[in-house]
């Protein structure tokens, strides 16, 4: 499509999927954490477009997908950082590290 | 309460008053140290009932300081005032703040026109004068300015 | 036009406010001092830091917002078959905006949408 | 400006085509254009300390309306504003204020000096502790109108004023140099 | 007939006749780009003029009348000025940040009118997504101002961009779902159907008592997502000195300044577009003398007209309103325009399916 | 249901309330040219009247001799309260010899004057009035210390 | 006996600091439009909601007090105009009231119908200018340029007969400075008419204005108790209940001979005290009503000294500024000038009140608060 | 090549900067923004893939809703100047590797991979994807959009029920003003 190999658009998921995975082995901090996962959704997205698009045009299932993805990274993000906030209320902190007992 | 009944009622509160005469209200001098649980009188006495403090002025009298406290009541509409002497060297006395929430304002103002401490004020910062401001008290009689102040 | 235009439109934006600062620096002389570049606060100097942490009191309204806006895109596919579908998309529509306004009177009635 | 009395009269844009004899045209020099719009678009800070800032108000509002000169852009941050109208006294206290709201603004800049406070001190002048004599000892100040406080129409015509200065491109040395004509002293001797 | 469709088409026409197709294609979005920044600075220019002069009108005032005749020149005289002025970076600031702002702001400005129909068959991009483009897009403005806020390093706007983003955000539901009941009617997202569909009536006419709810719904989302009074609490200049553009100067402000006029421009278009139908002309029943009349006036001229219209009431409520509080302005999204226009949405479908409008 | 009556009649109420002021406002652009109160400050300068007793700046009245009626008495000088004005006096020698006291330079500090009209009321001959004027801006602060005696003018005959 | 640890800061005026996390230190001022002038305001906000205000002032501190010491009684009134500027006319009464007072000074009976006459006109003019003001801070623009336009009709006729617009120095000991001009009457009647028909529209602009009344109705609530314990006066004391009109409980001039209501309301909050004031204004126009055309003849000034000195003795008198009540306090010892002279002036009173009312209120209230107390600053740092 | 190969490299290029710089950026406002570029780079991706209706959904999810979300919450609970700790040199390197390892093993795998273009024309538009949503058959997605409604629900319950637990200690602080420091204090004068 567009004489662009699809391996190419792959390779830029790929990686985008390991930028996000670098985040979150390096950040500590809980919302950079949760940005990291957004990249890491976002490099899943684009695969199933592509998968959909590439690979069986006549469907749509690839697009439904995605935007069942987004749906529920938004809910996550959504539930996510209400319960960063909460933990911040009673830790005063959003690293993990400070965070290891989850109970509030 | 009429000015004499007002007089009397006072002289039974505090024996140690002193009456002024003249002026269109009922003048009292004091003495500084009393004025606390006076005021407290003034004020919770059901028939003066002092609450509301509508005027607080510091005169410099070049040998002395004195308060000025023009009290009135808002069921009687009886006013008094009330003067205090103070010394000039060391003027203290003692806060009415948390008796007429009016008084925080105006006391501070006092305590930087012309240095009056007002002991157990709440806060007692300069309100009007700038930040840092050093040396006389502006309102005092000897005070000299001869940077800002054009004299005609 | 194709997507090409949104680029074409792009650029221009870029170049139209591009072009007009470096005009402004050009042609300004500008005085410096060291007060011109403290942060604007009425006149006197700011207490403490600007980027503090900070009370967000309606960010519960943002929370809600995500999720509104998450129906909102299923109901654009929704509302354009709507009416050739008919019946159906209706009912199946009430269905979700039901269980949705369920959620929305209970965030209500729990004082969500309140003002702390 | 040169006011032709009794007949409305607007500004025309210096960068337009002037016919001239030849039938020729003539374009209008780039510091005449930057100067046209700097003296016609003059916004004002937000800046009233006192008594004299009510008559400000006044020449905004309808009866005055210096709208129509469009100054009426009267903003709240000196970054964005280019006049600052020092309507009221200047105390000790406010002075620093003044003059960092001063430097906070973009260039190019101007300031007025609205009425005696702002001038001289004024009625502060003598046997007040707390007033500085005049604004120009804070900042600099392109303009002074007297009165206390001036008419809304004094404050107009100070911005009148303040144009001319801007169109005559002149620093205010240059100014102090060569008084210019003023302005008002046209309308008068036409009168 | 005489019609910006034929002029358009013309020079498509010789310049693909003329060019190979790739230059042509450069030269023709070189074409539009120049086009947009030429409508971006005359509405500028035409919309602050217009703004004075009606706030002039309802203050008893004149208004600017001394540059030029009647004025016209003044805002010519403002933005050269703001031009020639310094546009300061204070130091505190982030500087990336706040200057990357404005330009934020001016792309999503000039991208939005992207799927706008100007005229009939003037249009750049006829996208089969348009209204569900715009909505989205103008939402992205929101990014400029929180920018801008947290860069300047300064606690009014710091303040005023928080306000604006919950403000922004908020009201993009009920625009999102007043514009959805239209689309409701129409069975489209293009922009060009939209129009078509109302050959015989505007959907304001046709649509009932929910249109007319749906379209008062999407004028006062649209003031708030555009920041103008009653909601204009990101720059509210009587709490919060001027809001999130408080350390901005000269023409780094004028571009958020024209950001602003832009996107009231977008979002009354899309109204006009929705509701009174685009470049439609008025028509009343079928085949009278009337539509005829009416035909004949350019469609352009029908679009600017409806468009200008509801900007002069946009402009209309500033000058008239008090300004509400943050926690009223949120309470009167969520507790009365959002049920309101859910509800509203299910009506708006009702009848669609039911076929009862006109 | 009440509770859905109460709504309605809430948003209704808001509505009217708020079209009400729209009509009004509506009203006033409508009738622009009727309601609008501007004056063109300075195209009707001409024509602008300001009331007799406006006070715009102190001015020592001179006839057309170009005399004036300021004996140099001070007492405008006195009973101004912030030295807007200094009087310079010079001892005149009259006609029978005898020294007398005079105007030699009236300094009116313009930019020092708040209008208050005391001088007026103080001076005994009437020799000064307020002026109409106000159009009093400068770019030079210096500009607005005035000397009101005009050269060459001397105290009108029988003024004591 | 009480409050033993409190500590008195001694020497400074530090900037308050510190508090919780997530709280911002804000100032609202000198410079900033909704303070009406030069008013500081260190604010302590957690989010959106004012935790504490601390007011500095200062800023416009001219030093009347030790300026009026030096100035003699005739020229010490003129500087009182600039302290409350919109209510000139009502500070130069007081300040004359009190000179007459100590002179025993009788004032004709037609200077005391003109005083009362330029005092409600000039009570009419700061109400006005007032309206627009705080109809501009709660965000609607066009009010504050309809009601220049009636205060512009006013400040025309004053300026007829005072000859100035703004600071008049129209009273002195014993009367007033001029008569009236021959208009006055004439256009006062015009100005009444015009006024009558204009007022409904305010309330269909703003009064009647659901946004209007959701910002000001419940905000900003100030006890009856605590309004008296603050010391506030005028129309802001008025809207918590409390009787405080100087004009009928001290009568002066011919005060106590006119037909007008105190206005009262009970709400506490900013709504009632703009309705205070706007009802203020139709007792205002009532009581113009009632003397306008009944100015007795005679003279307009008695007859006084060129020089006046005021015997030994301290004298008060109060009047009912268009903010409050307004004292002058002059201690004399008998010379041409005051020995003390003390203006307690209403702003400063309701002022201290503010912390008070704002707390745990939003931002924007905080501007409805102040604009509703009608603070003029030179008032209140004199 | 072409104009739309180049214009995907440029998309590319900036989605993979702007990713990186968000998760390396040490201020956390700014890897916020720079997350939020990435973003609109993914829809322009989107663009240019030719479905339009995800990337406008890509904009008014992420773009316009959970990054402002991120936003509010990192004014809520950081100090949004200062700079976040730098993470451990020895985890920085070791994280490095893992991902270059992973990112080697993962592409060398889509790099053998043959994938089999399918035939059929792609036709993302709206109303087909609208049909199918609504359509209970064997491709509808009828079942799944309510469960959306369901999780939605279950999402807001659940932020609601998180975000108003009760006042820990600081809102505790922040909202229990002691009423009668508020309260008269003159009506009882001989209060402490
Ligand atoms: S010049 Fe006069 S009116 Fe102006 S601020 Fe000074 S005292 Fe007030
Ligand atoms: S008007 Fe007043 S201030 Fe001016 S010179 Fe006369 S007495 Fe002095
Ligand atoms: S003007 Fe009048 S008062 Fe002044 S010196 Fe001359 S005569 Fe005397």
């Amino acid at each position: 499509m567009n004489g662009i190999p699809i391996s190419h658009i792959l390779f830029l998921s790929t990686a985008l999927f390991f930028i996000g995975t670098y985040g979150m082995f390096t950040r500590r901090n809980l919302i950079t954490m949760l940005m990291a996962i957004e990249l890491i959704l976002n490099s899943v997205n684009i695969n199933f477009i592509v998968f959909n698009k590439y690979l069986w045009p006549g469907k749509l299932d690839g697009v439904f997908f995605t935007i069942f993805i987004i749906t529920i990274a938004a809910a996550e993000a959504a539930v996510a950082i209400a319960i960063i906030i909460n933990l911040y209320r009673s830790h005063r902190s959003i690293d993990v590290e400070d965070a290891t007992e989850l109970k509030w | 309460m009429t000015r004499d009944e007002l007089k009397i009622k006072i002289s039974e509160l505090l024996p140690s008053a002193v009456f002024e005469e003249g002026g269109e209200w009922l003048n009292v001098q004091i003495d500084p140290a009393v004025w606390l649980p006076f005021a407290e009188q003034l004020r919770s006495s059901p028939d003066l009932s002092f609450d509301y403090l509508f005027c607080v002025t510091g005169v410099d009298w070049k040998t002395h300081l004195s308060m000025v406290y023009h009290l009135s009541s808002t069921n009687y509409r009886h006013t008094l005032v009330v003067k205090a002497k103070l010394d000039l060297n060391q003027p203290e006395i003692e806060s009415v703040s948390h008796i007429w929430r009016t008084a925080e304002f105006n006391e501070r103002e006092a305590y930087e026109m012309f240095g009056i401490k007002f002991l157990h004020h709440p806060d007692l910062r300069l309100l009007i004068l700038p930040e840092g401001w050093e040396g006389k008290n502006p309102m005092r009689k000897d005070f000299e300015d001869p940077v800002n102040m054009i004299k005609l | 036009m194709g997507a090409g235009s949104l680029i074409a439109l792009i650029i221009a934006a870029i170049a139209f406010s591009g072009i007009a600062i470096l005009v402004a620096k050009l042609v300004t002389k500008a005085t410096t001092n060291k007060q011109k570049g403290e942060p604007y606060e009425c006149g006197v100097t700011t207490q403490g830091p600007s980027w503090i942490q900070f009370n967000v009191g309606y960010y519960l309204f943002a929370l809600l917002f995500l999720i509104f806006d998450v129906e909102l895109i299923f109901l654009f596919p929704w509302a354009v078959v709507v009416k050739k579908i008919g019946w159906i998309a209706l009912i199946e529509v009430g269905i979700f905006f039901l269980i949705l306004f369920t959620g929305f009177l209970y965030a209500h009635k729990k004082g969500a949408l309140k003002w702390k | 400006m040169e006011v032709k009395p009794g007949q409305p009269h607007t500004d025309p844009f210096p960068g337009t085509v002037h016919q001239t004899p030849g039938g020729g045209i003539l374009l209008g020099k780039m510091d005449q254009v930057i100067n046209w719009a700097r003296s016609n678009s003059l916004w004002p800070l937000v800046f009233g300390t006192s008594c004299c800032a009510i008559e400000m108000m006044s020449a905004a509002s309808a009866k005055y309306d210096w709208s129509r000169f469009g100054f009426e852009v009267a903003r709240a941050t000196p970054r964005q504003a280019d006049v600052i109208i020092i309507a009221g006294t200047i105390t000790n206290k406010m002075a620093p204020v003044l003059k960092r709201l001063y430097d906070q603004m973009a260039d190019p800049k101007y300031v007025v000096a609205m009425g005696a406070c702002a001038t001289s001190g004024g009625p502060f002048f003598y046997n007040t502790y707390s007033v500085v004599k005049g604004a120009d000892h804070v900042i600099p100040v392109d303009v002074y109108i007297a009165g206390c406080p001036p008419r809304p129409e004094a404050l107009i015509h100070s911005l009148i004023t303040l144009q001319e200065k801007i169109k005559s491109g002149m620093t205010r040395e240059q100014i102090r140099m060569a008084k210019p004509e003023n302005p008002m002293e046209k309308i008068k001797s036409g009168k | 007939m005489w019609s910006l469709q034929n002029i358009t088409d013309n020079i498509h026409d010789w310049l693909y006749a003329t060019f190979n197709p790739t230059v042509a294609m450069l030269i023709e979005y070189a074409i539009i780009g120049a086009l947009a920044i030429g409508l971006f600075a005359m509405l500028g220019l035409v919309l602050i003029y217009m703004e004075r002069k009606v706030s002039a009108w309802m203050q008893l005032r004149l208004g600017p009348n001394r540059v030029g005749p009647k004025g016209i020149f003044q805002t010519t005289a403002d933005t050269l000025k703001l031009i020639v002025k310094e546009g300061m970076t204070p130091t505190g600031v982030d500087k990336l940040l706040f200057n990357l702002a404005p330009f934020i702001v001016m792309i999503v400005a000039m991208v939005v009118l992207a799927p706008l129909m100007f005229a009939k068959g003037f249009q750049i991009w006829d996208l089969n997504i348009g209204v569900f483009f715009i909505t989205a897009t103008s939402s992205l403005s929101v990014i400029g101002i929180l920018m801008a806020g947290w860069a300047s390093n300064n606690k009014y706007s710091l303040l005023g961009a928080m306000r604006s983003g919950a403000q922004i955000v908020s009201y993009e539901l009920s625009a999102g779902l007043s514009v959805l009941a239209i689309i409701v009617l129409t069975g489209s997202l293009r922009l060009s159907d939209i129009i078509n569909s109302q050959e015989n009536g505007w959907w304001i006419f046709k649509g009932h008592i929910p249109v007319w709810i749906a379209f008062v719904i999407y004028i006062i989302a649209v003031t708030a997502e555009t920041n103008r009074a009653p909601f204009d609490l990101a720059e509210a200049e009587s709490e919060l000195t001027a809001g999130f553009h408080t350390e901005y100067s000269g023409m780094k402000f004028a571009l958020f300044f024209l950001a602003e006029y832009v996107n009231i421009f977008v979002v009354c278009a899309l109204g006009a577009t929705l509701f009174l139908g685009g470049w439609m002309p008025l028509h009343f029943g079928t085949n009278t003398r009337f539509n005829e009349v009416m035909d004949y006036i350019p469609s352009s001229v029908w679009f600017f007209g409806k468009t200008f219209f509801l900007i002069f009431v946009i402009m209309w409520f500033r000058w008239t309103f008090p300004r509400l509080r943050i926690d009223q302005l949120l309470n009167l999204e969520w507790k009365y325009l959002l049920p309101i226009s859910m509800i509203n949405l299910l009506l708006v479908t009702f009848i669609a399916i039911m076929n009862w409008h006109f | 249901m009440s509770f859905i009556k109460n709504y309605l009649n809430d948003v209704w109420g808001a509505v009217k309330s708020l079209a009400t002021g729209m009509k009004l406002t509506s009203q006033y652009a409508i009738h622009h040219k009727k309601e609008k109160i501007t004056q063109l400050y300075p195209d009707n300068r001409d024509t602008l009247l300001l009331p007799e007793r406006f006070r715009g700046e102190v001015v020592l009245i001179h006839d057309e001799n170009n005399e004036h009626a300021c004996t140099g008495c001070t007492a405008c000088e006195i009973a101004c309260p912030n030295g807007s004005i200094k009087i310079i006096t010079k001892f005149d020698i009259t006609p029978e010899g005898k020294k007398k006291k005079a105007l030699d330079t009236f300094v009116y500090h313009l930019d020092m004057c708040t209008m208050c009209n005391l001088c007026i009321e103080a001076c005994p001959t009437d020799a000064i009035k307020m002026d109409q004027t106000f159009e009093h801006s400068v770019t030079d602060r210096n500009d607005l210390i005035k000397i009101l005696n005009k050269p060459g003018s001397r105290i009108r005959d029988g003024v004591e | 006996m009480y409050r033993e640890s409190t500590i008195v800061n001694e020497s400074a005026s530090l900037p308050y600091n510190g508090g919780d996390e997530g709280d911002m230190i804000i100032n609202v001022g000198p410079q900033h439009p909704s303070t009406h002038g030069v008013l500081h305001l260190i604010i302590t906000l957690n989010g959106e909601t004012v935790k504490k205000v601390d007011p500095n002032l200062g800023y416009i501190h001219r030093s009347m007090e030790k300026m009026c010491e030096s100035l003699t009684y005739r020229q010490f009134i003129y500087v009182t105009s600039r302290m409350d500027y919109l209510s000139a006319h009502i500070n130069n009464h007081c300040c004359a009231l009190c000179v007459e007072k100590g002179l025993q000074l009788e004032v004709p009976p037609r200077a005391q119908v003109i005083r009362v006459l330029m005092d409600e006109l000039t009570r009419l003019a700061s109400h006005h200018l007032w309206w627009g003001a705080f109809a501009m801070d709660v965000g609607a623009l066009t009010p504050f340029f309809l009601a220049f336009r009636e205060r512009e009709m006013i400040n025309d006729i004053m300026e007829e007969t005072c000859g100035t617009r703004l600071t008049m120095n129209y009273m002195v000991p014993g009367g007033v400075m001029a008569d009236l001009h021959p208009d006055f009457q004439k256009r006062v009647h015009e100005f009444i008419a015009h006024f009558k028909k204009k007022i409904d529209e305010y309330d269909e602009l703003i009064t009647d204005n659901i946004i209007f009344q959701n910002r000001t109705k419940g905000i900003g609530y100030i006890s009856k108790e605590d309004a008296i314990a603050f010391g506030m006066t005028g129309p802001s004391a008025r809207g918590s209940g409390v009787q405080c009109d100087i004009r009928k409980l001290y009568p002066y001039e011919v005060y106590d001979k006119l037909q007008f209501d105190e206005i009262i309301e009970t709400g506490g909050d900013c709504f009632a005290r703009y309705m205070v004031r706007m009802k203020e204004m139709k007792q205002s126009i009532s009581i113009i009503e009632q003397l306008i055309d009944n100015i007795p003849e005679g003279d307009f000034q008695a007859k006084t000294k060129a020089v006046l000195k005021l015997p030994k003795g301290e004298f008060y008198s109060r009047v009912e500024t268009a903010r409050g009540e307004l004292g002058v306090y002059i201690i004399s010892e008998g010379a041409t000038t005051p020995y003390r002279i003390k203006f307690r002036s209403p702003g400063y009173c309701n002022l201290s009140a503010l912390d008070h009312m704002a707390k745990g209120q939003k931002i924007g209230d905080l501007v409805a608060i102040m604009g509703a107390l009608d603070l003029v600053i030179p008032d209140i740092d004199r | 090549m072409t104009a739309s190969q180049i214009i995907f490299y440029l998309i590319a290029a900036f989605i993979l900067g702007c990713g990186i710089l968000s998760m390396t950026t040490r201020k956390i406002f700014r890897s916020a923004i720079w997350l939020l570029f990435s973003l609109i780079g993914v829809s322009a991706l989107y663009f240019w893939l030719q479905v339009e209706f995800i990337a406008a959904v890509q904009i008014v999810v992420y773009v316009g809703g959970i990054v402002v979300l991120i936003i509010f919450s990192v004014f809520l609970t950081q100090q949004s100047g200062t700079e976040m700790p730098k993470a451990p040199r020895k985890r920085m390197i070791a994280s490095i590797l893992a991902v270059l390892f992973g990112f080697a093993f993962t592409f060398s795998l889509i790099y053998k991979n043959n994938f089999k273009a399918g035939d059929g024309k792609f036709d993302s538009d709206i109303s087909r994807i609208g049909d199918q949503m609504l359509s209970t058959g064997e491709q509808g997605f009828a079942l799944p959009f309510e469960a959306v409604s369901i999780l939605l629900l279950a999402a807001m319950i659940g932020c609601i029920v998180i975000a108003m637990k009760a006042p820990t200690h600081q809102q505790a602080a922040s909202q229990a003003e002691p009423k009668e420091n508020e309260g008269n204090i003159s009506a009882k004068p001989n209060a402490q």
